[in-house]
């Protein structure tokens, strides 16, 4: 087997992080291949359910982001947001998931270069933590994993 | 209140006086003051100028020093000497990979956790919330404070006073009774490292220093530095044959100028050893 | 206790209440809840430590709904989950009596839920010191050994849902748990479908739950699972100031504000 | 059952550089539900699009899966070029090959697989996409033009003169900018008082313009076509129906040493006053921190002299609500003050002047009535030395930028000094001339080939006084970086434009976007640069980045173009994404259970109460509703429903749940 | 893939500048500010803007040029040149650099030998008592650069207002420092 490459998903709103992602290409500033993005209307739309899916189905890390505290452009869906994640993570890790595999961030359409830090710092530390093999057992993902073949 | 001190080679011979004004005035105001035992030279220009390794390795040695000594923060009244701690401690919380090679240059531990203040922000922590009972002769002269290069740059590292006309020291000379000048020279450099080298430059240099604060009536230069003072003191000759003309301020430490304002002893600051006689 | 007995005859026989909730001897040394209709019945109703239902949960259930107005026995949690729940819509001044009972076993009637929540305020929700020692226990145990311990606690759990029925919270009339389209909680009791579904309940109930450990007495197989709440509602204490169950002043977890202090967003 | 089509774009050599659209395409195809999958050079093209098309009618396609750019770019084409092959748009996904991939990683297998996932994505969220409709709203014809200034004025007048109606305001008690402060406008030098005041006085008298000064957004609600603005009408002291701008009390006026902004400092006014003579409207303000009744309780000389007893000491602020259907944000920039150039001595050395105020000293109403005079003696500086790039271009002082305008102004600056002071020298100290436009470079030939003025290309290092001069420390980098020493009389600093100090505060007001500099961001860098991220609201101007006269003007104009367009219909279309309560068969008729907490969860107020009644009018239920006039669409109340009732049209539980499904089980 | 083989590399001696300082030569755009402030640049063979330029081209002989310059050594390290950059070009810390680099490769200018010579004194002070010996530091300088004249007039002065030493101070960890020497700057001669 070669050498880990961890398995990223990024939930990100649409009008700052999508659109600085976005930027990240046009100023065609390079980061690491392992990120999917998925892309909601706003962080108050991200589902922790979802997050809690991502690494069900074998994702080893996990990136949360939206507009800045006061720039949410619907006024105030990202404070909704903090605050799910303020209680989300700590529950995460009074549970034993290992928070460091979320790295929640505020990045700005106007922020290209920091999406493209945010995602290869994240890369970067999920590489060194390895893969998430905790859940992945409970998960039974290595079977499934067979089973796809 | 006990602080470690860092010397430095300076205090220990040419500028004598300085070392004697820093404990005279430091006991004044009941601090003890602890010599970092055993302490060697931080490797001035010299070192920098030849071995970047070498320049890190000397001061952190110090540091290692004060921190094997318990000392949690040490006052480094040279501000060369100053410059080359704080630098080192900076540059080596900044890269891992070099501090690893110093501690191995060393060969002693190193944490880099020792607070480094320079004469000013040591007087500014410990001697101005008291200094207001203790005068007794108000220090009211012009004074041209001078805080040559090394004292407030670069900022980033020293996080000290702002590097364009700066402000502390004649904030600190104010509450002795003095009246600061608006100079031009406050942050221009002396000539340092060249003083024996290129004896004509540092002429050049510190004699526009001098001659600025001459010409704007000031009866005395304030400094910091022990360097700086040798070339505005020692070189006064020489400076005297640039500028062409003779000039007498004198050139006193900050730690000078609060020894006379609150009365003490002229022989205990050490005026006696300077080359411009100080009459003020 | 007479005193309640009384009170509750009366409302009976007025016809003032239809049904009288309270607690009555079950079977071997439990209590259950009794659901009084005829006034010459209110002497099964009892009082006493082993009474740890929590009976607002019935408030919400058709069939009880069914009989018609209610009076209900409500010691300090089942208070606290009146409170919440009238807080999010479920009955108002007119469809509810509250026979409270203090902490000292006294009984004392409300007859706003206004009063309630003033009453409340003397007895703020606190986490028991037993309690709070196993969440420091667990807190200083490394992530490793934490997910171990929960995986190891919640494995056995065979998603008998006692839990949820016992909670006077968990009124939905369709559970996440129930739904396919999509499936949000494996279904099969296994380790990672009870993880989801523990987890997933746990974040349901931050900011609404009453602290009456109805879930954790419910569970057949004594899963510690009201640590999880307890977790949040220590949570919710040190970085929002803490949450009270109140007709006014929105939700813990759907408002916020703008100055709120976290230190994880990049 | 899915009849899926999936279109690769290559974007010429964007995507195909570094992804295999052809394996892309491939790979699609074998998906379950997939009927058509192609890739092309340009699917934006006509050719493109009509293959889209053109597979809708013959493959009979279900939904439409574009690999291309971002959606934030092509979104509503292809959905349109859907609509048109007779395919519901909102049928269509983008899946982004551009912005997310292929600019942003190499070319090789794993850049190609990354891009394959992106579309498997898209793949399973189009299968559970459901037709849907636009929403329509009213228009409410009548703009709202933030700011005062040239931009604010041209755009007003513009949108005035297509017929709507349009509502100005200032934050100064007179509208006209820093353009009113300017003295003669390069490369014309023409006055700039005589070209713009007769624009103040034409919206002054507009019939379509309402105009008020001294007043700020106080708030903003709503959406494009449907805006209610707040505006707070900061108290004048003075009753403006009254006020007949005889100027008896400024004159009066006991209190007259205050610095006048107008002349940035150069000269005074009194506490009641109008920033300058031509002011409008020509109404007077009270100063309230410099007044001596609101300081002392006494004086009131203003109301004792006026004629027709128009003061108002007790006046308040007045909170004034407008329904308007567009903004235009028009609010200018700023000028970096003292403290930013200790080298410099700026505020330490009175003849150490700012380009601004050395306009005011040029500008004939200024308060040497256009002779230079030094500000600290009044004497003429018979040595003058101009510093372009006073902060821009300069990493260090967090102004990496060009401020665009300096270069031509400081070339306007030395030759108006050059005509004024004869005998006089000048020396501009630049780093490079950008003098890019029409004109332009003709002009600075001018200033240096018949007016004499010195370009030394290097950067000033300091400047200290002495002796009454100014020394000027620089360098001339074109003879081997050689040190070069003025000794001048004044010292002029072209310094750098920046964004307003309060724009930020503005933009969050507005929901718009800003840049790391606190300029206003525009929509598309080049397509959309007046059109913000927030449809109905438009910026013109300097506010978006720094600008000169005409292109203040011309994008002023087209910012009202764009009001003009959207007030031309009727009926605004908006996408239908939006927030809808399920309903289901009896018993349940919904799984809402009514706690309404996603009332308290949401920003615009848009869920309301819906009461379920059985044929006797008995109520059975009461459930949450959304009223989609208001809805934003942000779906906080969706991820916040327990008993998830809620939920986002485009972006339902279903879709992308399957999405992040669709991405890991293959990934 | 990561991102840091994205990391373009400077070659020449410019490459070196950043790899060992971290200060990036392309940075400069040759406003001159430095040498504008400079208090050396009169002194000086390559003002401090001319030498970045001169690095920028990589132009083998320019580079040579560069380490052979007077500049180099004649730099105070006063920082006023780093203070005022509108690019944050540490400039002393890449004169640090080329200084150390001249001397490794033997290319000091020949009119930087007493200022050498200092430097070498002094550091030989060091390395033997630890600290600085002055009077000694005086002796072996004069005896490096043979001006046995020079500053005659200062020491006897200075020994009579108690600033000069007649014997060294010597540091118990003198061995300790003469080591620190041996790893660092004495490392490639041994």
């Amino acid at each position: 087997m070669s050498e880990f490459e961890p398995k990223v998903v990024a939930f990100v709103c649409n009008w700052c992080t999508y659109a600085g992602a976005d930027l990240t290409g046009t100023s065609r500033i390079k980061y690491a291949t392992n990120v999917r993005i998925v892309r909601f209307p706003c962080t108050g739309r991200i589902d922790y359910m979802l997050l809690m899916k991502s690494f069900a189905e074998g994702v080893d890390g996990i990136i949360v982001s939206g507009c800045h505290p006061n720039d949410c452009h619907y006024t105030s869906g990202n404070f909704q947001a903090r605050r799910r994640w303020i209680v989300f993570r700590n529950l995460c890790d009074f549970m034993g998931i290992d928070i460091r595999r979320i790295q929640f961030s505020w990045v700005s359409a106007a922020e290209g270069a920091k999406w493209a830090d945010v995602v290869n710092t994240t890369v970067t530390t999920i590489r060194e933590l390895g893969p998430y093999t905790d859940y992945k057992k409970v998960a039974n993902y290595f079977e499934k994993e067979v089973s796809h073949g | 209140m006990v602080l470690g001190i860092y010397p430095g080679c300076s205090l220990k011979g040419s500028s004598r006086e300085y070392t004697e004004s820093v404990l005279a005035v430091a006991k004044a105001f009941d601090i003890e003051i602890k010599e970092i035992l055993d302490w060697n030279c931080c490797g001035a220009t010299a070192a920098h100028n030849l071995s970047k390794e070498l320049a890190l390795a000397l001061p952190a040695r110090i540091l290692a020093l004060a921190e094997n000594q318990g000392l949690d923060e040490i006052v480094v009244p040279c501000a060369a000497c100053y410059s080359r701690l704080s630098g080192t401690q900076h540059e080596l919380n900044q890269h891992p990979e070099l501090k690893s090679k110093v501690v191995e240059a060393i060969g002693m531990e190193y944490k880099g956790t020792v607070g480094i203040l320079n004469i000013v922000q040591m007087i500014d922590k410990y001697i101005t919330p008291n200094i207001e009972s203790k005068i007794v002769k108000p220090f009211d002269h012009k004074l041209a404070c001078y805080y040559g290069c090394l004292l407030v740059r670069p900022k980033e590292v020293l996080k000290f006073d702002r590097e364009e006309d700066p402000q502390s020291m004649d904030t600190l000379m104010s509450k002795l009774g003095a009246k600061p000048i608006d100079w031009a020279f406050k942050t221009e450099c002396c000539g340092a490292g060249l003083t024996m080298s290129r004896t004509k430059t540092v002429a050049r240099l510190s004699g526009e220093i001098v001659k600025d604060a001459a010409d704007r009536g000031a009866e005395a230069i304030i400094v910091a530095c022990p360097m700086c003072h040798s070339n505005l003191d020692m070189r006064r000759k020489e400076i005297n044959e640039y500028n062409d003309q003779k000039i007498n301020i004198p050139v006193l430490y900050t730690t000078q100028a609060i020894g006379l304002a609150i009365g003490l002893d002229r022989e205990s600051l050490g005026l006696q050893r300077h080359f411009v006689k100080v009459e003020i | 206790m007479d005193e309640l007995k009384k009170r509750a005859k009366e409302l009976l026989e007025t016809g003032a209440v239809k049904v009288v909730i309270g607690y009555e001897q079950g079977t071997g040394n439990k209590t259950r809840a009794a659901f009084i209709q005829k006034p010459e019945e209110v002497s099964r109703l009892i009082f006493d430590s082993r009474c740890v239902l929590n009976l607002a949960v019935y408030l919400n259930k058709p069939e009880v709904k069914q009989i018609g107005k209610p009076a209900i026995v409500a010691p300090i949690p089942v208070l606290r989950a009146i409170i919440q729940l009238a807080s999010e819509n479920q009955f108002t001044d007119d469809n509810l009596l509250i026979l409270g009972i203090t902490p000292e076993s006294k009984f004392v009637e409300f007859n706003k839920l206004a009063d309630v929540e003033t009453y409340l305020d003397q007895h703020l929700i606190e986490i028991e010191a037993r309690d709070k020692e196993i969440l420091e226990k667990l807190d200083k145990m490394s992530v490793e050994e934490r997910w171990n311990f929960w995986v190891e606690e919640l494995s056995p759990c065979f998603k008998c849902y006692a839990c949820r029925a016992a909670c006077p919270m968990c009124y939905c009339h369709r559970c996440t748990v129930e739904m396919n389209q999509p499936q949000w909680i494996s279904v099969p009791s296994h380790q990672l479908g009870n993880i989801e579904w523990h987890f997933m309940r746990a974040m349901h109930l931050a900011g609404r739950c009453v602290d009456c450990n109805a879930c954790a007495n419910a569970c057949p197989i004594a899963i510690p699972l009201n640590l999880l709440t307890k977790k949040t509602l220590e949570e919710i204490k040190v970085s929002f100031g803490g949450y009270k169950p109140t007709l006014t002043g929105g939700h813990i977890m759907s408002t916020f504000k703008p100055n709120d202090k976290e230190n994880f967003i990049r | 059952m899915s009849r899926i089509g999936v279109f690769v774009c290559h974007c010429g050599e964007n995507i195909s550089a570094t992804v295999n659209c052809q394996k892309v395409a491939e790979t699609a195809s074998g998906y379950e539900g997939v009927v058509h999958s192609v890739d092309y050079k340009y699917m934006c093209s006509d050719p493109g699009q009509t293959l889209i098309k053109q597979a809708i009618k013959d493959k009979n396609l279900t939904g439409v899966v574009v690999a291309a750019c971002s959606p934030r770019m092509h979104e509503p084409t292809f959905r349109k070029a859907c609509n048109e092959g007779g395919l519901n748009p909102f049928m269509c996904e983008m899946a982004n090959l551009r912005e997310h991939c292929s600019w942003v990683h190499d070319k090789g297998d794993l850049t190609t697989e990354k891009a394959i996932d992106v579309v498997r994505t898209q793949v399973e969220k189009v299968k559970r996409n459901q037709p849907l409709t636009d929403i329509k709203v009213p228009v409410t014809k009548t703009a709202l033009v933030i700011g005062g200034g040239i931009a604010g004025i041209q755009t007003s007048l513009d949108i005035a003169n297509c017929g709507h109606k349009v509502i100005l305001i200032e934050k100064d008690p007179s509208i006209g900018g820093h353009m009113s402060q300017l003295s003669e406008t390069f490369p014309t030098l023409d006055c700039s008082q005589c070209i713009l005041t007769p624009r103040m006085v034409e919206v002054a008298q507009h019939p379509n313009i309402t105009l008020y000064t001294y007043a700020e957004l106080e708030s903003l609600d709503g959406f494009i076509g449907n805006f209610t603005a707040k505006i707070r009408k900061k108290a004048k002291s003075i009753d403006e129906k009254l006020c007949t701008g005889c100027g008896l009390c400024t004159t009066k006026c006991p209190t007259k040493k205050i610095p006048s902004e107008f002349n940035e400092g150069l000269g005074f006014r009194p506490a009641v006053y109008v920033p300058f003579p031509q002011a409008v409207p020509n109404i007077p303000v009270i100063d309230r921190i410099n007044c001596t009744y609101y300081i002392k309780g006494k004086c009131k000389v203003c109301e004792k002299v006026c004629p027709t007893k128009a003061i108002v000491f007790d006046q308040e602020d007045e909170i004034i609500e407008v329904a308007v259907g567009a903004i235009v944000v028009a609010t200018g920039f700023g000028i970096k003050q003292p403290d930013f150039f200790p080298e410099y001595g700026y505020g330490k050395y009175p003849d150490v002047i700012t380009g601004m105020q050395f306009e005011r000293l040029a500008s004939a109403s200024g308060p040497t009535f256009g002779e230079i005079k030094r500000p600290s003696d009044g004497q003429v500086p018979k040595k003058i030395v101009f510093i372009a790039c006073a902060g821009s271009r300069d990493e260090a002082k967090g102004i990496p930028y060009c401020s665009k305008i300096c270069c031509m102004y400081t070339a306007k600056h030395a030759m108006l000094y050059q005509h004024k002071v004869h005998g006089g020298e000048s020396t501009v100290f630049y780093m490079d001339i950008r003098a890019a436009g029409k004109n332009y470079e003709e002009f600075v030939r001018r200033a240096i080939e018949e007016d004499t003025v010195k370009y030394v290309r290097g950067r000033v290092s300091r400047v200290y006084e002495k002796n009454g001069k100014l020394i000027v420390k620089g360098v001339d980098t074109l003879l081997g970086a050689m040190p070069v020493e003025i000794e001048a009389d004044m010292v002029v600093l072209a310094t750098a434009g920046v964004a307003n100090p309060g724009a930020e505060e503005l933009a969050q007001k507005l929901h718009i976007s800003y840049d790391g500099y606190k300029f206003f961001a525009e929509s598309h860098p080049k397509l959309k640069p007046i059109e913000t991220n927030t449809g109905g609201i438009m910026v013109a101007g300097a506010c978006q980045s720094i600008r000169d006269i005409p292109e203040s003007v011309s994008m002023a104009s087209g910012a009202a173009v764009k009001v003009a367009c959207l007030f031309s219909q009727n009926e605004l279309t908006r996408e239908p994404l939006i927030a809808v309560v399920n309903r289901c068969a009896a018993p349940l008729y919904s799984t809402c259970v009514g706690c309404f907490l996603c009332q308290s969860a949401c920003p615009y107020q848009a869920i309301e109460r819906e009461e379920i009644k059985d044929r006797s009018g008995k109520l059975i239920k009461s459930i949450a509703k959304v009223n989609p006039g208001l809805c934003q669409g942000c779906g906080t109340c969706v991820a916040f429903c327990r008993s998830r009732s809620i939920d986002i049209q485009g972006y339902t539980h279903d879709q992308v749940y399957n999405e992040v499904m669709a991405l890991l089980n293959e990934y | 893939m990561s991102a840091d083989t994205h990391h373009k590399t400077t070659k020449g001696l410019s490459g070196e500048v950043l790899e060992h300082t971290g200060v990036k030569v392309d940075k400069c755009y040759q406003c001159g500010k430095c040498t504008a402030g400079c208090p050396m640049a009169s002194e000086m063979d390559l003002a401090p803007s001319y030498l970045l330029r001169m690095l920028q081209t990589g132009d083998a002989k320019l580079e040579e040029q560069v380490l052979r310059s007077f500049t180099i050594w004649v730099c105070l390290t006063c920082e006023m040149c780093y203070s005022r950059c509108p690019m944050s070009i540490d400039i002393p810390k890449m004169m640090d650099f080329l200084r150390e680099k001249s001397m490794k490769e033997k290319k000091a200018s020949k009119k930087a030998k007493e200022i050498i010579a200092f430097h070498k004194s002094f550091l030989s002070s060091i390395e033997k008592t630890g600290r600085l010996y002055e009077l000694g530091l005086t002796l072996e300088y004069k005896a490096r650069t043979m001006s046995i004249m020079q500053d005659v007039g200062v020491a006897p002065a200075m020994l009579s207002r108690g600033k000069l030493h007649i014997l060294p101070e010597l540091i118990k960890g003198r061995s300790a420092v003469s080591s620190i020497f041996d790893k660092t700057i004495n490392k490639n001669k041994k």
